[in-house]
């Protein structure tokens, strides 16, 4: 039996590693985050059998909960932390060539560090320990905003920076009014403590908590700095905060609404707050003539989703979330990825600078194109069974509202097909037609997309065991009573 | 319009919190978990500040997340003012006032021992490594006000943190090649109240001590030119 | 002066953040902001300690004539405390670098006056 | 009881203080005056190891840095 703890301090160990390697060589800090992405990718892959059986549990400094620190791996937190590890590899492969300008071994530590963040994130199972390794997470993501160095990647680090530091205040009011009240920090005591909701003393913690990782998360009325930080951080770090910072965020919000307080009552307001999210980012995603932006505000639309597949709250909506959430994470890195290098070749994030780039760069273009298709939900890709179980989970509810919510999610995944083909027909049917000299990128750039495409399509075809998993990965935010009987013996 | 949002946004706010203050009086509980780590703190880990051992033992996972933080902003940080500016002009160096020098001549080696003093003596008495790092990094303000050509070595800065970090990370892994849990105490824990005791926390105050202390001063470094 | 006794740190405590709340809100100058969530984290800081307090209570500190005693504070505030304000120094740290940046690129600090980014 | 509510109104004072200055480093040290009477209430409040870290990271390094980068920028807020 592997111990989780290694996911975080292999890591950690491996990023405090970085500056004193980089003195004898310059190549330490390409390879040590790749090895240290290849080894969490390994354990967590070795924990999945034992966790789907029972839980993992690691008590730091070997005291019981609640008067330590605990790491929780259960089917949820290896989920992510497979999602994170395979993602932080392909990524970090694929910035190996692609980040050369710049102080390349700062944005290699802090990208190693933001992964750590991550992974802290979804294993811990104290919610002050939790605070900390966001923090870890949000401030890497400011700093790798700001990495480029230029007026909008500064401007946009600012937004993003003050923002977030006032949600991570509220987060920590709202840690120390639950301390105040219930005297534990950890998670299960806590939520041991709260049935249902009706002390203003649990609803403002709630409120509190929810606002501080929802800016994170970019839930609706939140999300005012993603579109510029997104759009002004270079190509690899937009795709890790649009497939990993952004869903860890949104991991926190669930926990906090499943797992802490167990707001059943309030789940019918968080699907309205989806799907405003939902809408308002595919609409503004339809405007944009940039084509980072759009991607972006596609991501807005996509996390709306998904918080609109949790909130509904049965067994199969939350697979379905689960099943969007992990397709998301794969087109979006992917499209991010591919669009990151055309945008490197052609020197514009216009879209109409990409027409024609499919003669150029026909790997590339290719990927975008499963990446787009993907998103949209067309049949072979693992876009498809993600909405597909969406929809069918809100018509399975009977409720006329509900099926006008379903409704609402269609038109919202044609406006995305609207947009995505736009960009599609601009890659391969616009542009001269003259024999331009073929610009292919490089091996190592397409190895990754080459794997992000072949994962796309293989677990588009066959879904099942996925969705088998996925399963029991839901019933954890379900059956809230059994995490907190887990921790408490 | 701005301010009247702003306005009421407090009141409500004001009003929220007061109904949540109501269920938390002041000065009275106590918590179970506290009443633990004073009962337990000493003999568990040996040491006689139950805050030091709540810090660095019981919840040290925490001071681990928080050295990385703080290591990202630092780098974070020198990655937002970086590219030095190669053809420095010459600026005329206007010198401190001689109050001033001499001061850092005389204050320097003791502030540097004081903040020495406070985190070694982090399981004994108030204070440990962060405050001791931060002592450690105030010499080094101390020496960038009153002397414009003293400038620490960037070089030895990203050394000292980085070992430092391997060696909170290494302790706490060490631990794990014994079969114990990570960041258990699994040196011998001494004579109560003495210098060489609590096991692992002064090991791992020490590190924090250097790490805190590297890193503001790298990040005084940064801001004001640096190289 | 009961009331005052034992709800006078809370005020203390909310009042930092309401006034750090207030100048994030009000103000444009990119380092009062800053300055303002100082204020609002000092608020926090000083309502967890708050909530430690026992009356006529010691220090967590076992020391020769004060042995191990119901009568200590609880030291997890003050524990979580110790974290945060290294947390907020750095967020800070980051912050005011970026602050010169910023200054560095538009030559002003006024948020309303820095608009390249559009919606 | 007194001398507690006569700091924490000092302390408020500060704090509206370095909320309204025109003049940044009027500002930053009336930030820092809040430091260090939030570093004595840490200490009234029985916790010396928040206390001197309050006074140590708060009050000391964060004004040097703050006056380092308004060095750097400008001093008055327009």
């Amino acid at each position: 039996m592997v111990n989780p703890v290694l996911l975080i301090a292999v890591p950690l160990a491996s990023a405090f590693l970085i500056p004193i390697a980089g003195l004898l060589s310059k190549k330490f800090e390409k390879i040590i985050p790749i090895a240290a992405m290849l080894f969490n990718f390994i354990i967590s892959l070795m924990l999945v059998f034992p966790v789907l059986e029972k839980p993992v549990q690691v008590y730091i400094g070997g005291f019981s909960p609640p008067f330590c620190i605990n790491l929780f791996a259960g089917p949820v937190a290896i989920f992510f932390s497979i999602l994170i590890s395979l993602v932080g590899l392909l990524i970090s492969i694929y910035a190996a060539s692609y980040i050369k300008k710049g102080a390349t071994e700062k944005y290699h530590i802090l990208y190693l560090l933001l992964l750590t963040g991550a992974t802290g994130v979804v294993l811990t199972g104290d919610i002050f320990n939790l605070f900390v390794f966001f923090e870890i997470l949000c401030i890497s993501s400011y700093a790798l905003v700001a990495y480029t160095n230029d007026k909008a990647g500064i401007e946009a680090a600012v937004k993003y920076l003050i923002q977030g530091a006032l949600g991570s205040s509220l987060i920590l009011l709202g840690i120390g009014f639950l301390y105040g009240k219930y005297g534990t920090l950890n998670m299960a005591h806590i939520a041991a403590s709260i049935n249902t909701i009706t002390a203003a003393s649990d609803f403002i913690p709630l409120v509190l908590l929810i606002t501080g990782f929802g800016i994170e998360a970019a839930i609706f009325p939140l999300n005012a700095w993603l579109p510029d930080a997104h759009s002004s951080a270079p190509s690899t770090i937009s795709a890790i905060l649009s497939a990993i910072a952004i869903e860890v965020g949104l991991y926190a919000v669930l926990r906090i609404i499943f797992t802490l307080f167990g707001a059943s009552s309030m789940l019918l307001f968080f699907t309205f707050l989806g799907l405003t999210t939902l809408l308002i980012g595919e609409m503004c995603a339809f405007t944009q003539t940039n084509i980072k932006r759009m991607l972006a505000y596609s991501s807005i639309g996509q996390i709306g989703l998904i918080l609109f597949a949790f909130a509904m709250g049965t067994a199969h909506s939350i697979t379905g979330g689960f099943f969007q959430l992990l397709s998301h994470t794969l087109g979006k890195a992917l499209l991010f990825l591919s669009a990151g290098y055309m945008i490197y070749r052609s020197g514009s994030m216009h879209i109409s600078s990409l027409q024609g780039q499919a003669q150029k760069m026909p790997y590339t273009a290719f990927a975008f194109t499963i990446g787009a298709f993907s998103l949209v939900g067309l049949p072979p890709f693992i876009g498809f069974p993600g909405k597909f179980m969406i929809i069918k989970a809100a018509m399975f509810k009977y409720e006329m509202l509900f099926t006008i919510l379903a409704i609402l999610v269609l038109t919202a995944t044609i406006i995305e097909g609207v947009y995505f083909f736009k960009v599609v027909q601009a890659l391969y049917f616009k542009g001269d037609d003259t024999a331009t000299p073929k610009q292919r990128a490089p091996l190592i750039v397409l190895i990754p997309l080459f794997l992000f495409v072949l994962l796309i399509i293989g677990i588009g075809i066959y879904p099942k065991y996925i969705i088998k998993i996925l399963n029991t990965t839901g019933k954890e935010f379900i059956n809230r009573f059994d995490y907190i009987r887990g921790i408490i013996r | 319009m701005r301010k009247i949002i702003s306005i009421l946004l407090l009141f409500i706010l004001t009003a929220g919190f007061t109904l949540c203050l109501l269920d938390i009086p002041f000065g009275e509980q106590k918590t179970k978990v506290g009443n633990y780590y004073i009962n337990n703190g000493a003999r568990e880990t040996g040491a006689a500040n139950i805050v030091t051992s709540v810090v660095v033992n019981y919840r040290g996972f925490d001071t681990l997340g928080e050295i990385t933080i703080l290591f990202t902003a630092a780098i974070g940080l020198a990655a937002v003012l970086g590219h030095p500016k190669k053809n420095k002009d010459p600026q005329p160096k206007e010198p401190a006032s001689l109050i001033v020098y001499t001061g850092y001549r005389i204050l320097f080696p003791f502030m540097l021992l004081f903040g020495a003093y406070i985190f070694i003596h982090g399981h004994l008495t108030p204070g440990g490594g962060f405050q001791g790092g931060a002592v450690i990094a105030s010499a080094f303000i101390l020496m960038y006000m009153s002397s414009k050509d003293k400038k620490i070595n960037p070089t030895a800065v990203k050394i000292i943190e980085s070992l430092a970090g391997l060696t909170f990370v290494g302790t706490a892994a060490a631990a794990l090649t014994l079969g114990r849990p990570f960041l258990s105490n699994f040196m011998p824990k001494g004579e109560f109240m003495t210098l060489l005791s609590a096991g692992i926390i002064p090991v791992i105050y020490i590190a924090v001590g250097f790490k805190v202390g590297a890193e503001f001063s790298g990040i005084i470094h940064d801001l004001t030119g640096g190289n | 002066m009961d009331f005052l006794n034992n709800y006078i740190y809370y005020i203390g405590a909310f009042g930092l953040f309401f006034i750090g709340l207030y100048t994030m809100l009000i103000k444009k100058n990119l380092i009062k902001i800053i300055i303002g969530l100082t204020l609002l984290d000092s608020g926090i800081y000083l309502f967890f300690v708050a909530v430690g307090y026992l009356h006529k209570g010691t220090a967590p500190i076992i020391s020769g004539h004060s042995p191990a005693s119901e009568k200590m504070v609880d030291p997890v505030p003050q524990a979580l405390i110790l974290t945060a304000i290294v947390i907020g120094v750095s967020i800070l740290a980051l912050a005011l670098s970026l602050a010169v940046k910023l200054y560095q690129h538009y030559h002003t600090l006024n948020i309303k006056n820095i608009k390249e980014l559009k919606w | 009881m007194t001398i507690i509510t006569i700091l924490i109104l000092l302390m408020l004072i500060a704090a509206i203080a370095a909320a309204v200055f025109k003049d940044l480093l009027n500002a930053v040290i009336a930030l820092c005056i809040v430091s260090l009477i939030n570093a004595l209430l840490f200490y009234f409040l029985h916790a010396p190891d928040v206390a001197m870290a309050e006074a140590a990271i708060g009050a000391a390094l964060v004004t040097a840095i703050f006056v380092i980068v308004i060095k750097k920028t400008t001093r008055y807020e327009e």
